[in-house]
């Protein structure tokens, strides 16, 4: 069988970075292609360039044995070529059916046929199996939800070659396992898929082939994936040995610190109450749309209370606002880095330093630069940011690099007390993954109380002292780490009938602890 | 400029429970119809208060008032939908009338005059576009920098002067009625029927919406974007010269004064209507109620006699007043997080 | 010596009335040999920027219409520290209290005269035709926010009611700019109010706020036997109206000339600057009321 | 936390190539200072060929011209950075002049006329910042409504006619010289330096850059959106304020007609320094380049006796040229995503 898709010698550079020297690989119709590597190590780059996006420096890009130069995303799509990609591509103010058509949208006469779109897209995505709203705006769902559109989005060009960049770095559970049974039909049917996540269990159960990626260069290519032990991959990837990635220690405990009574919002299914002791980490788990975002916006005042208060350390918080509880001491991370994290524009020491320089300032308004200068170095170089250097927009960077930038403006909090970790390793390679935990232990052994939020069963259970499970907009029960398996998590996370019919499970990847 | 759209995980899941949702479709549609009914409202009281006000003289004046604002209304709504920007228009208006009215004192073609003026427009547009959409020129500057051109060209052409119209077909654009409304009110309502099937109906419209909404996602999707933004200020060329023109025609001369600060109420009225400067967001039926609006103050404000002096002040409480009912009523509606 | 340049500042140089100034100043320049540097100045800041800017040319003098008659003081020091001789046109310059600054030569007509002289034109055609003041209605086409158009408007109803006009018949109608357009509209909304007076004579700031007010009044069936407007200015827009073959409602204009002004105003600052001669202190020049009838002869010795 | 880089293998990842990060510095620095030189070479460029130009008078003059531009520039420089928007600029300078005037007249006090003038920009540049940032009315109709207010509020109290200013020790604020230089060019070079410093060393410039880049993001990393917004409008009510008071004094009188269409030109001037209407971007070097440029057009055509309609044309040809010229450079420069 020959390759329906071959990269061969393709090179990318931008300012200060060489995002791709020399990379070949090729991918066969029906078979459906891994890329991992470190976060920047050049994956999303080298998928726009197949996208269209970018126009390589070098090398050939050959589609179904035809040598392509692709100067725009239309001539990518043109050619049969559909990429989703990292960072979603949405209208906001757009419905699910008219993002889902653009840019080729039915019309009769010459207007919009909007019921034929509609019916279309109804059509499609129960084909799809995928449960939306065709007439609902996108501004209007969920962040999975808008992921699940921009894969039907692509789905629907009924291209030969689907390239997909983290779909799941922001789906939960059930989305995933849609996704998953729609990469398999496309395979079945002919496809050729090139297929990019950091998780590892979800490779391993779709991908056949693999490509690994380490500081825009190939490393090595494996023919057949399942035979490669997930060691080898990581130490491939990351160029280091990687052990037990949670590193879990068992930590002395402290009294409760953090005290959350009665909270209650607009988005809450009535008043929710949990405590945290010092130095203690709280593992959330929900699946999507179960309120634990909303509970922890709650939380730090970032939305409106209707009802409840928070203590920390027996004093009463303010709800007046962010800025409040981090002067309080708590800090959240949120979940949605390009809308509510990143300032995009602004470098990467500037984002590190906007909240925590208030500590530092002279005279009470005037910045220390080299102060701050220092701090964004040493945290560029702890948490192994990839950037040219510290003045870099952070636009500029790859996703997992950005996400690392974010995480440091908490990290570099003095006087922390509360950190809440709102899916905190999304899209995040697994060497800085492990460095992630162990910023948590550390953080939790200074005393402080740690929540972390994830979608990713394994992580809670590998990070957590303890976990809460949040359905449909309240609390469902509380586990205590022996007692988390993830048959019990699930069964309290999942919706009553659902979890008494059959509690589907991520059981079909390997169990994640097997990576320790 | 604010904030508007920013918070993405602000809204309600879709598959809600059926009464929240039927609650929520209520909402949308008091949202989409606030302003209308608002104006409904306003007009009901205006008419029942106001001495004269509900005359059929005085409403069709009120519509004759508007009549240039709503027709270049139309295509800067597309414009603004699209995260872009017209300063232009007011240059354009008076440009394309003393160019139709000289055209008209040489030639003495109505058809001549006609398309002059009106491929003047389509050419000062379709520049706009190329400057912006190729030259990635900021469309502020780039239309500021036309504004200013094409006025000094209005100025040239003329030698400042007003420019005569004699013949008398071409004047009766403007002052014919059609089953007793004048030309330019019909002009107009086409627009707006025309420019609304355009933004709703067709692949055009919803693309500039998507341009608007989130460019580099709309490019990806394979729209030509530069293309579109092109077309989109051709268009709003040619509908300006096209009011220019019937502006002449009612004056019954090119004045290259005309229409100074006109951009402002333009946009001014498009954005009363709803229509964001962030882009993806229009609605037809808002800009006309914009419009509306603000023919109405000023109708009003000089019926009942108020000085001018206060008409600054009426017109800028009713300005707020307007828009601070639409944002009470939006609220109430549906909870937005910030 | 240096080579003789003048200035020479308006307030609104896209106003034909300014463009022909400068152009008869420009002959005179031409005549006497002198430069002419022509420099609009919308506004008070404009204006001080400008005779910094003649200043920096080694100007000896300007002649000036100011935006505002207000900013006399500001022109006379500004004037003496960049050592210039300066000389008002059009309109008069007083000091803050308002009294005329008698440092500062002038040459110009009232504005609240030419209103005058609209008044007594409108008088004048009403008796002709036989109206009866009772039932005819007066538009002001008001502009306030500008101290020379309210100037003018404020003659115009001072002469109608010497001449027996009653007052209660002039009604406001305020123009939200100085176009063709907004008089349009402004009128439209005063002819519904009045809509009892079937007989009316409209007045303004300008040529273009006439034109306005009987365009109005044409699209209520109101033409030229029921309406008599009278403009200022003499411009273009007016001469497009007597050049059409039937009359209008656009009656007559009060013509002024541009040419005294402009080419006069330099000449006396040409004198002023080599001979040492100083402008009288006041020069008045005086309006004409043009109309269908004579404007062709008024056209001609107007140049 | 310093265990954390006790990890041997975590050594900093090696930067890119040397020459390449000396490419990238100087592409950064040519971005940065494109717009300096650019005006450099222009007025080297003139003051070799236009004669009279590079004269101390004419240099001094120059800066006069554009000193109410420049002092409200600064100020328009936060709000644009922070996605916002302020037409109400105009009005206010005619406002504060006139009410500086008028209690001047009144007290023949100028403590008070200051104060007086200062406090009321103050106020009504916080009324802007209220309405924008707790009542979330959008910022252009929002200060659209302001304008029109504050303008009715100057003609109403002064009758429509200018209020002249007889106190001595008053006009010589617009009169005085030190070292040779006007008072208001000396305040404007110091509002630079202020302004300058404020943006770019103090945590409210970098929390307004913040607000502007992602108000929701910002808003979660503790910034009090709100509150900056009312601090920025404030300010630039009061520097508006005193541009006004200072214009007052130069001119002797205070102009209730004074600046209309003011706020565009300080717009433009800070979109042509680079300064984001979308937000999150500004540079102070930027803004005073592109006051400069307005006024050294402006006063470049003068010295030159370019016709007044043709101002027009080479106005808007100077522009365009100047973004492009700019906007070669940055593209030359580098890798935009976009
Ligand atoms: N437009 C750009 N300008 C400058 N640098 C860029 C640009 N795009 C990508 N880079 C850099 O190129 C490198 C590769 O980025 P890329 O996004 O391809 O990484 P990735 O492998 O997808 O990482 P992740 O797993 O974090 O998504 C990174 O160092 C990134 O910072
Ligand atoms: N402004 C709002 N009004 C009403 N409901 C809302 C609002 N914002 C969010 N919701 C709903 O609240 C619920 C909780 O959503 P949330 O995002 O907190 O879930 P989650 O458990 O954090 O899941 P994930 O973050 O993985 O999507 C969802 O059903 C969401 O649709
Ligand atoms: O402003 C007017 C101008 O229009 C012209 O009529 C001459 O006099 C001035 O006062
Ligand atoms: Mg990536
Ligand atoms: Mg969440």
């Amino acid at each position: 069988m020959s390759a329906y898709l071959q990269f061969e010698d393709v090179s990318k550079v931008f300012p200060g970075v060489k995002a791709l020297n020399g990379v070949s690989f090729e991918a066969h119709a029906g078979t459906v292609h891994g890329l991992l590597g470190e976060n920047g190590a050049g994956k999303s780059t080298l998928l726009k360039i197949l996208g269209g996006q970018y126009k390589p420096d070098g090398g050939r890009l050959v589609v179904a044995g035809k040598e392509r130069h692709f100067t725009s995303a239309a001539d990518a799509i043109a050619a049969g070529v559909a990429v989703i990609h990292q960072e979603l591509q949405y209208v906001p103010e757009l419905t699910v059916a008219e993002n889902v058509l653009l840019g080729r949208l039915p019309t009769r006469f010459g207007l919009v046929d909007h019921k034929a779109a509609q019916q279309l897209v109804t059509r499609r995505l129960a084909e799809l199996g995928v449960d939306l709203d065709p007439a609902a705006r996108l501004a209007d769902l969920s962040i999975a939800q808008r992921q699940m559109v921009e894969i039907c989005k692509a789905l629907m060009q009924d291209a030969q070659v689907i390239a997909f960049d983290e779909p799941t770095s922001s789906l939960s559970h059930r989305e995933s396992e849609v996704l998953f049974r729609l990469v398999r039909e496309l395979r079945a049917d002919g496809r050729t898929i090139i297929y990019i996540s950091h998780r590892l269990e979800e490779l391993y159960a779709l991908c056949d082939t693999c490509t690994i990626f380490r500081d825009g260069r190939k490393i090595v290519t494996h023919p057949v994936m399942a035979d490669v032990p997930r060691e080898r991959l990581i130490a491939d990837m990351v160029g280091r040995e990687v052990n037990d990635i949670y590193d879990y220690r068992t930590r002395p405990a402290h009294g409760e610190r953090l005290s959350v009574r009665g909270l209650d919002g607009a988005a809450l299914d009535g008043p929710a109450s949990f405590s945290v002791r010092g130095g203690e980490v709280l593992g959330f788990f929900g699946l999507v749309g179960a309120g634990r975002s909303e509970l922890m916006r709650l939380l730090y005042g970032a939305d409106r209370r209707s009802a409840g208060q928070v203590l920390l350390d027996g004093k009463a918080v303010s709800a007046s606002g962010p800025s409040a509880a981090i002067a309080a001491g708590i800090v959240l991370c949120p979940e949605d880095r390009k809308e509510q994290g990143i300032l995009a524009r602004a470098s990467v020491a500037e984002n590190i330093n906007i909240s925590c320089r208030r500590n530092s300032l002279l005279g009470g308004l005037f910045l220390r630069h080299k102060e701050e200068a220092a701090r964004a170095d040493d945290f560029i170089r702890r948490l192994r940011i990839k950037t040219p250097n510290r003045e870099q927009e952070i636009r500029l960077l790859s996703g997992g690099n950005q996400q690392k930038v974010i995480l440091a403006r908490w990290l570099a909090e003095p006087d922390l007390k509360v950190l809440i970790l709102d899916e905190p390793t999304r899209g995040i390679d697994v060497g800085a993954r492990n460095e992630i935990y162990r910023i948590i232990h550390e953080v939790a052994e200074r005393g402080c109380c740690v929540i972390v939020i994830s979608s990713d069963l394994p992580e809670v259970l590998g990070v957590a002292d303890r976990v809460l499970v949040m359905r449909e907009g309240r609390i469902s029960g509380e586990l205590s780490r022996a007692d988390a398996s993830e048959t019990a998590v699930l069964r309290l996370a999942l919706p009553d009938a659902a979890a008494a019919a059959a509690p589907p499970t991520t059981t079909e990847h390997t169990p994640s602890r097997s990576l320790q | 400029m604010n904030s508007l759209s920013s918070n993405p995980s602000a809204a309600p899941e879709a598959p809600a429970s059926a009464p929240a949702a039927t609650a929520q479709r209520k909402h949308a549609w008091l949202a989409d119809y606030s302003m209308p009914l608002l104006y409904i409202a306003l007009f009901t009281v205006l008419a029942l208060t106001v001495e004269n006000f509900f005359s059929a003289g005085n409403v069709v004046g009120l519509m004759l008032s508007v009549a240039q604002i709503g027709m270049v209304a139309c295509t800067m709504m597309l414009c603004l939908a699209s995260r872009d920007f017209d300063l232009s228009v007011g240059s354009t208006i008076a440009f394309s009338g003393v160019l139709g009215a000289m055209l008209l004192e040489r030639t003495g073609s109505v058809t001549v005059a006609v398309i002059g003026g009106l491929a003047a427009g389509a050419l000062i547009g379709a520049g706009n576009g190329v400057l912006i959409a190729y030259l990635r020129i900021n469309a502020l500057i780039a239309t500021l920098a036309t504004m200013l051109m094409v006025r000094g060209l209005a100025f040239i052409a003329s030698q400042g002067q007003a420019v005569g119209i004699a013949n008398d077909a071409f004047i009766s654009f403007g002052d014919a009625r059609v089953f007793g409304l004048p030309l330019p009110v019909i002009v107009v309502a086409v627009c707006f029927l025309v420019f609304g099937v355009l933004l709703n109906h067709t692949v055009f419209g919803r693309n500039t919406l998507a341009v608007g909404g989130n460019p580099e996602a709309a490019r990806l999707a394979g729209v030509k974007v530069e293309r579109l933004r092109v077309w989109i200020f051709l268009l709003q060329g040619l509908v300006t010269a096209m009011a220019g023109l019937i502006l002449a025609s009612r004056i019954t001369s090119g004045q290259p004064n005309a229409a100074q600060g006109f951009e402002l109420d333009v946009i001014s009225a498009c954005v009363l209507g709803g229509v964001s400067l962030q882009g993806g967001k229009a609605r037809i039926i808002g800009v006309l109620v914009g419009v509306l609006i603000m023919g109405t103050v000023e109708n009003v404000m000089n019926l009942m006699n108020v000085d001018a002096f206060y008409q600054y002040l009426v017109r800028g409480l009713i300005l707020l007043a307007a828009v601070l009912l639409d944002q009470l009523k939006t609220r109430g509606a549906g909870g937005h997080r910030d | 010596a240096d080579p003789v340049k003048i200035g020479f500042l308006v307030k609104q140089a896209e106003e034909p009335w300014f463009q022909d100034e400068w152009r008869f100043a420009e002959q005179a320049a031409k005549e006497k040999g002198f430069t002419l540097v022509k420099i609009g100045v919308p506004n008070g800041e404009k204006m001080m920027a400008a005779i910094d800017n003649l200043a920096a040319q080694k100007a000896q003098g300007f002649v000036i219409c100011a935006p505002d008659v207000k900013l006399g003081a500001a022109v006379e020091r500004q004037a003496k520290r960049q050592n210039l001789k300066v000389m008002s046109v059009d309109d008069r310059l007083v000091d803050g209290a308002g009294k005329p600054i008698a440092s500062i030569p002038h040459m110009g007509i009232s504005g609240y005269e030419i209103g005058r002289q609209v008044g007594l034109g409108l008088a004048e055609e009403m008796k002709a035709r036989g109206w009866k003041p009772e039932e005819v209605g007066a538009l002001r086409i008001a502009y306030d926010q500008l101290p020379t158009a309210k100037e003018r408007t404020q003659g115009a109803v001072d002469a109608l009611k010497e001449s027996g006009f009653p007052l209660a018949n002039i009604v406001d109608a305020p123009q939200s700019r100085t176009d063709t357009e907004s008089a349009f509209n402004a009128a439209n909304i005063a002819l519904t109010k009045q809509a009892r007076f079937k007989r009316w004579v409209a007045f303004g700031l300008n040529d273009e706020a006439v034109l306005g007010a009987v365009r109005a009044a044409e699209g209520r069936g109101l033409r030229a036997d029921s309406v008599i407007g009278i403009g200022i200015g003499g411009s273009k827009t007016a001469l497009n109206e007597f050049a059409k073959p039937a009359a209008t409602g656009f009656y007559g204009t009060v013509q002024i000339s541009p040419k005294r002004h402009g080419y006069e105003s330099s000449l006396m600052m040409h004198q002023w600057i080599t001979a040492n001669q100083a402008p009288a202190a006041v020069t008045l020049t005086k309006g004409t009321l043009m109309t269908r009838k004579n404007q062709a002869e008024l056209v001609k010795a107007g140049g």
